[in-house]
């Protein structure tokens, strides 16, 4: 318990990724399900971070950059696509937007 | 125990209790000034020539009654006065006062990345206590703050990435270090840099001309109407805070910190005498000066053409001076 | 020690925090526990010597992204519950289930690789920084120097296409968020 | 009526309508007016104005007052400008009963209005200048505005109602040393105009703020009735002191400033320029006040004969006029009702703002500058 491994920071990581999962399998508010997407690449990111400390490689670090810049374009896009779908449907609820069409 | 635990604790003490002094008799001071600038004479009643003022302010400010609206989301509504004072406090941790390590708190090597980073947490406070008043003028201005504070913070970020540029370090410290070296204060090297920064400043503290999310005038008093009491100086408390932020930002960045006027010409040697954190806290006292001087003199922008300052000419102008730095730096 | 402390309060909050977020009623409370959740994980990053990702997670994430978050649940302002109406073939629970099941899967690879090998895990490769900044000892003094450093050389690319697909990525939203062009 | 956005408007978010009440209780609603504003994100889509918060039935008072009393009354309708008020009800009454004012009281009441000019015009400037946000002319203003009233104070008594004119006349007459300081004020008060003008004028931001900000044409602010400084900023030349002299007006030489472009800034430098042209009026009225009686021959009671009348005047805010029906039997009017600028002028409001963003509208309801206690009498 009192040693700090990177097998800790990897048990966090996949404790915190399932909790993104289950966000996002369990939600029906579209912009909670975004967060729990959120949530998921912050799991990796602490796995990348934990685990360039151990091998003193900035690859993760780096990786964690792009990981970030993904998620910016990729909340950018994805709260436009909600504002958009708010608009022509007046909801956010996923189980109303199973159709393709609107 | 004593070098890692109890000194930082004791500068914390003292620095906090600093800036919450500094920010009633700023309030004081902004009172007065502006007072004098429109011919009249400013809080006169309290202690002599209103110094105490400053005192009974917050007295009346804490004894006032704290209103909770009745369909107000309680928690949010607590919390966005602490979310909103929190990371303007948070900031002095890495303020550097004088050259020494007694003067600071830390001096961590992304220093200006860090305050960069908090500041914009402070934007928060604002969103959401506007949000969680559950009435509308508060929504309008907090709707129209979180735009205005996302987009001068990207002017003003891209700003200073071009004095990163010119010193090659995040470091607070090694950034004065560096004007000292160099003798000369930013403000002469990058005077672009400072305006954008300012401008850029005046918007992010919601200071005249840009106080929009908070215009009395429209919006009855912005995203805070419905705040009260203790709650509501949490608020003025973050926004004075802030205004020392900034000034102390750009006192940093572009006027030498602590540094007497140019540092290496001998003749101005016997300015030594004054203590560097005399010179740094006059420099910040300047700035704030102009601040107040601003608010009393400018009217105020109308949202849209906030938003158009902010994107058409800052940004573009900040892009441009980073790409001209960044030439300069390559061909020098 | 210390270190130990710094963890375990960091993980159970990070962890209390990602539950909160996928919990919470109020969409506007989920993104609060949101921003906690990132500030949390960025002290975590100081901790794991990564100071200029851990700045960067405050100011993209937290001061970003999640703002966009906000901004979105206040601007789309239900009359209606949003969650009021469920599909009837939805069955929640099995997706709990099964990650539940892979999160148990993962620990106990985690636990049988410790107890197995030793420790072989914690000791790692340690391909060590072939970086110019080697000099600074360890990751930790110029981090950012040799972040930096990484990202224009080796990373050249990707970073450049990070910066198309940021583009591209704000391009769309724009389009998608405008009215009428 | 569709309207053109102004400027590219930055949220095109398609949020919900919102409707948000602008007062009663509202810092620049300048009283108790309410406006009713339908917004998408900040623009304006649509504004009701509802008005009657501080209505006292003054006309229907008046009818049941004897004909000196309801000066007073009409002190109380556009409280920044009460001389001006009792002006037009006097010359109305001495309209209807044929009466000569000497000379020198009209001189008197030419300068007594004009001051009143410059005073309500300092009020605009403070306020609209407060609502956009430059508070130092606020207090500027209020301060030249002191001056005018201390003139009043010192000539009846009074600082806000003055109650200064009578039916055929003027209560009383100048005191000694007056018109010296009525010269010396013209003389500060030029000095502080400029002083104005150089926060405002040429201001970037002031001008950002009021170019282009509720331009309306001519013909369609003939079309709403608007009048005084709103008609004229549209270039329409309609001012009751040159169009129907009265009082001292056709002996005294002035210009009547018009505007090109109809926008809140032609609006004021419309008022700028009044300012000017005003203390000319008050430098030559003073310079000008010839000797003899303040009053004219009125009866000890006044009972106009039966008949009505009609008669406006240019009050700071615009054409202020009184109908009066009088049955000629008894003490008091039969009816008495006011045409007030204020209330005419607001009917442009909706106008104005459609299409304008929030901010906006506090600009656009400091330009067409009104005060409440004359809107709902």
């Amino acid at each position: 318990m009192l040693e700090i491994t990177p097998l800790h920071y990897s048990l966090l990581s996949a404790a915190l990724f399932m909790i993104g999962v289950i966000g996002v399998l369990v939600r029906r508010n579209v912009i909670i399900i975004f967060m729990s997407i959120e949530l998921i690449l912050n799991a990796v990111n602490i796995n990348l971070i934990a685990l360039s400390d151990q091998l003193q490689d900035l690859a993760g670090q780096v990786f964690v950059v792009f990981v970030i810049a993904v998620a910016a374009a990729e909340a950018a896009v994805g709260l436009g696509i909600i504002i958009a779908f708010y608009r022509n449907k007046e909801t956010v609820n996923i189980d109303e937007i199973q159709i393709m069409r609107w | 125990m004593l070098e890692t635990i109890v000194v930082p604790l004791a500068k914390i003490v003292v620095l906090l209790n600093a800036v919450l002094v500094a920010v009633t008799f700023l309030v004081l001071m902004e009172r007065k000034v502006i007072a004098w600038a429109q011919s009249r004479l400013g809080p006169m009643r309290v202690g002599p020539y209103g110094i105490l003022q400053a005192i009974a302010d917050p007295i009346k400010l804490i004894l006032k009654e704290d209103i909770t609206p009745r369909k107000a989301d309680k928690y949010v509504f607590t919390l966005a006065p602490i979310m909103s004072l929190v990371p303007a406090l948070v900031v002095f941790a890495v303020v550097p006062f004088g050259p020494d390590p007694f003067y600071y708190l830390s001096d961590i090597n992304v220093g200006l990345l860090f305050i960069i980073s908090v500041t914009s947490i402070g934007v928060y406070g604002i969103i959401l206590g506007g949000w969680a008043s559950n009435s509308k003028y508060p929504l309008l201005a907090s709707l129209r703050a979180s735009a205005q504070l996302i987009s001068y913070e990207i002017a003003v970020t891209m700003t200073l990435v071009s004095v990163i540029l010119t010193t090659g370090t995040l470091s607070l410290v090694g950034i004065v270090e560096a004007q000292r070296e160099g003798g000369l204060w930013f403000a002469f090297v990058q005077p672009v840099a400072l305006m954008l920064v300012f401008i850029g400043g005046l918007a992010e503290t919601n200071r005249a001309p840009f106080d929009l999310p908070e215009a009395e005038t429209e919006l009855t008093g912005g995203f805070h109407t419905e705040y009260s009491g203790m709650r509501f100086s949490l608020f003025f408390l973050a926004e004075y805070a802030n205004m020392i932020v900034i000034s102390a930002i750009v006192v940093i960045m572009f006027f030498g910190g602590w540094l007497q006027p140019f540092p290496n010409v001998p003749a101005l040697a016997f300015l030594g005498f004054v203590p560097p954190w005399i010179w740094f806290i006059g420099k910040i006292f300047l700035f704030l000066y102009v601040f107040i001087w601003i608010r009393a003199t400018l009217p105020r922008y109308r949202y849209d053409q906030l938003m158009a300052l902010g994107w058409k000419v800052l940004i573009p102008v900040a892009i441009g001076n980073l790409v001209v730095t960044g030439i300069l730096k390559v061909a020098l | 020690m210390a270190e130990a402390i710094v963890f375990w309060t960091l993980a159970v909050l990070i962890l209390g925090l990602g539950i909160a977020v996928i919990s919470a009623r109020s969409a506007v409370h989920s993104v609060l526990f949101l921003v906690v959740n990132f500030l949390l994980v960025a002290v975590l990053y100081v901790t794991l010597n990564a100071e200029f990702v851990a700045v960067i997670q405050v100011l993209v994430y937290a001061g970003g992204i999640v703002v966009l978050y906000l901004f979105v649940v206040m601007l789309v302002n239900l009359k209606k519950a949003p969650e009021r109406y469920a599909d009837p073939r939805r069955v929640p629970w099995t997706g709990t289930l099964l990650a539940g099941a892979v999160l148990a899967e993962v620990i106990a690879i985690g636990v049988y690789s410790t107890v197995s090998s030793d420790g072989a895990a914690a000791t790692g490769g340690g391909l060590g920084a072939d970086t110019p900044f080697s000099d600074c000892g360890s990751l930790v003094s110029c981090n950012t120097e040799q972040l930096g450093w990484v990202l224009y050389t080796s990373y050249l690319i990707p970073f450049e296409l990070a910066s198309m697909l940021l583009l591209v990525a704000m391009i769309g939203a724009i389009v998608l968020a405008k009215r009428h062009l | 009526m569709t309207l053109e956005a102004p400027r590219a408007s930055t949220t095109q978010f398609d949020t919900d309508e919102l409707v948000i009440n602008m007062g009663p209780q509202h810092p620049s609603t300048h009283g108790v007016l309410r406006v009713v504003l339908k917004l998408d994100g900040e623009r304006v889509i649509d504004a009701d104005c509802v008005i009657g918060y501080i209505h006292r039935g003054i006309e229907k008072l008046s009818e049941n007052r004897d004909w000196t009393q309801i000066i007073l009354l009409t002190d109380r309708m556009d409280y920044v400008a009460a001389a001006t008020n009792n002006l037009g009800y006097c010359q109305t009454v001495e309209k209807l009963m044929q009466i000569e004012v000497p000379r020198r009281a009209r001189y008197l009441r030419t300068v007594l209005a004009e001051l009143q000019r410059i005073a309500s015009h300092c009020l605009w400037l403070g306020t609209h200048a407060m609502d956009i946000g430059a508070m130092t002319v606020l207090l500027y203003a209020f301060r030249e505005r002191e001056f005018v009233l201390d003139l009043f104070e010192e000539f009846c008594g009074a600082r806000l109602t003055y109650n200064s004119m009578r039916i055929g006349g003027l209560p009383l007459d100048i005191p000694p040393g007056w018109d010296k300081k009525v010269l010396s004020f013209c003389d500060l008060m030029e000095g502080k105009l400029n002083d104005y003008e150089t926060l405002l004028t040429n201001n970037r931001i002031w001008l950002k703020r009021t170019r282009d900000v509720g331009v309306i044409s001519g013909d369609e602010a003939i079309g709403l009735g608007l009048c005084g400084p709103p008609l004229r900023g549209s270039g329409v030349p309609r001012d009751v002191r040159k169009d129907e002299p009265y009082a001292a007006y056709d002996e005294l030489e002035f210009n009547v400033p018009l505007g090109t472009r109809g926008d809140t800034y032609d609006r004021y430098l419309i008022r700028m320029d009044e300012f000017r042209e005003s203390i000319r009026l008050v430098r030559q009225a003073v310079e000008g006040i010839p000797e003899g009686p303040i009053m004219g021959k009125v009866p000890r009671l006044i009972k106009p004969p039966a008949g009505e009348t009609y008669h406006a005047i240019e009050s700071p805010k615009g054409e202020l006029g009184y109908f009066i029906v009088s049955d000629g039997k008894s003490t008091n009017p039969y009816r008495f009702r006011v045409r007030p600028p204020s209330f005419c002028n607001l009917q442009g409001l909706k106008r104005l703002v459609t299409g304008h963003l929030v901010a906006d509208v506090v600009a656009l309801i400091g330009t067409i500058d009104i005060v409440l206690g004359e809107v709902d009498r």
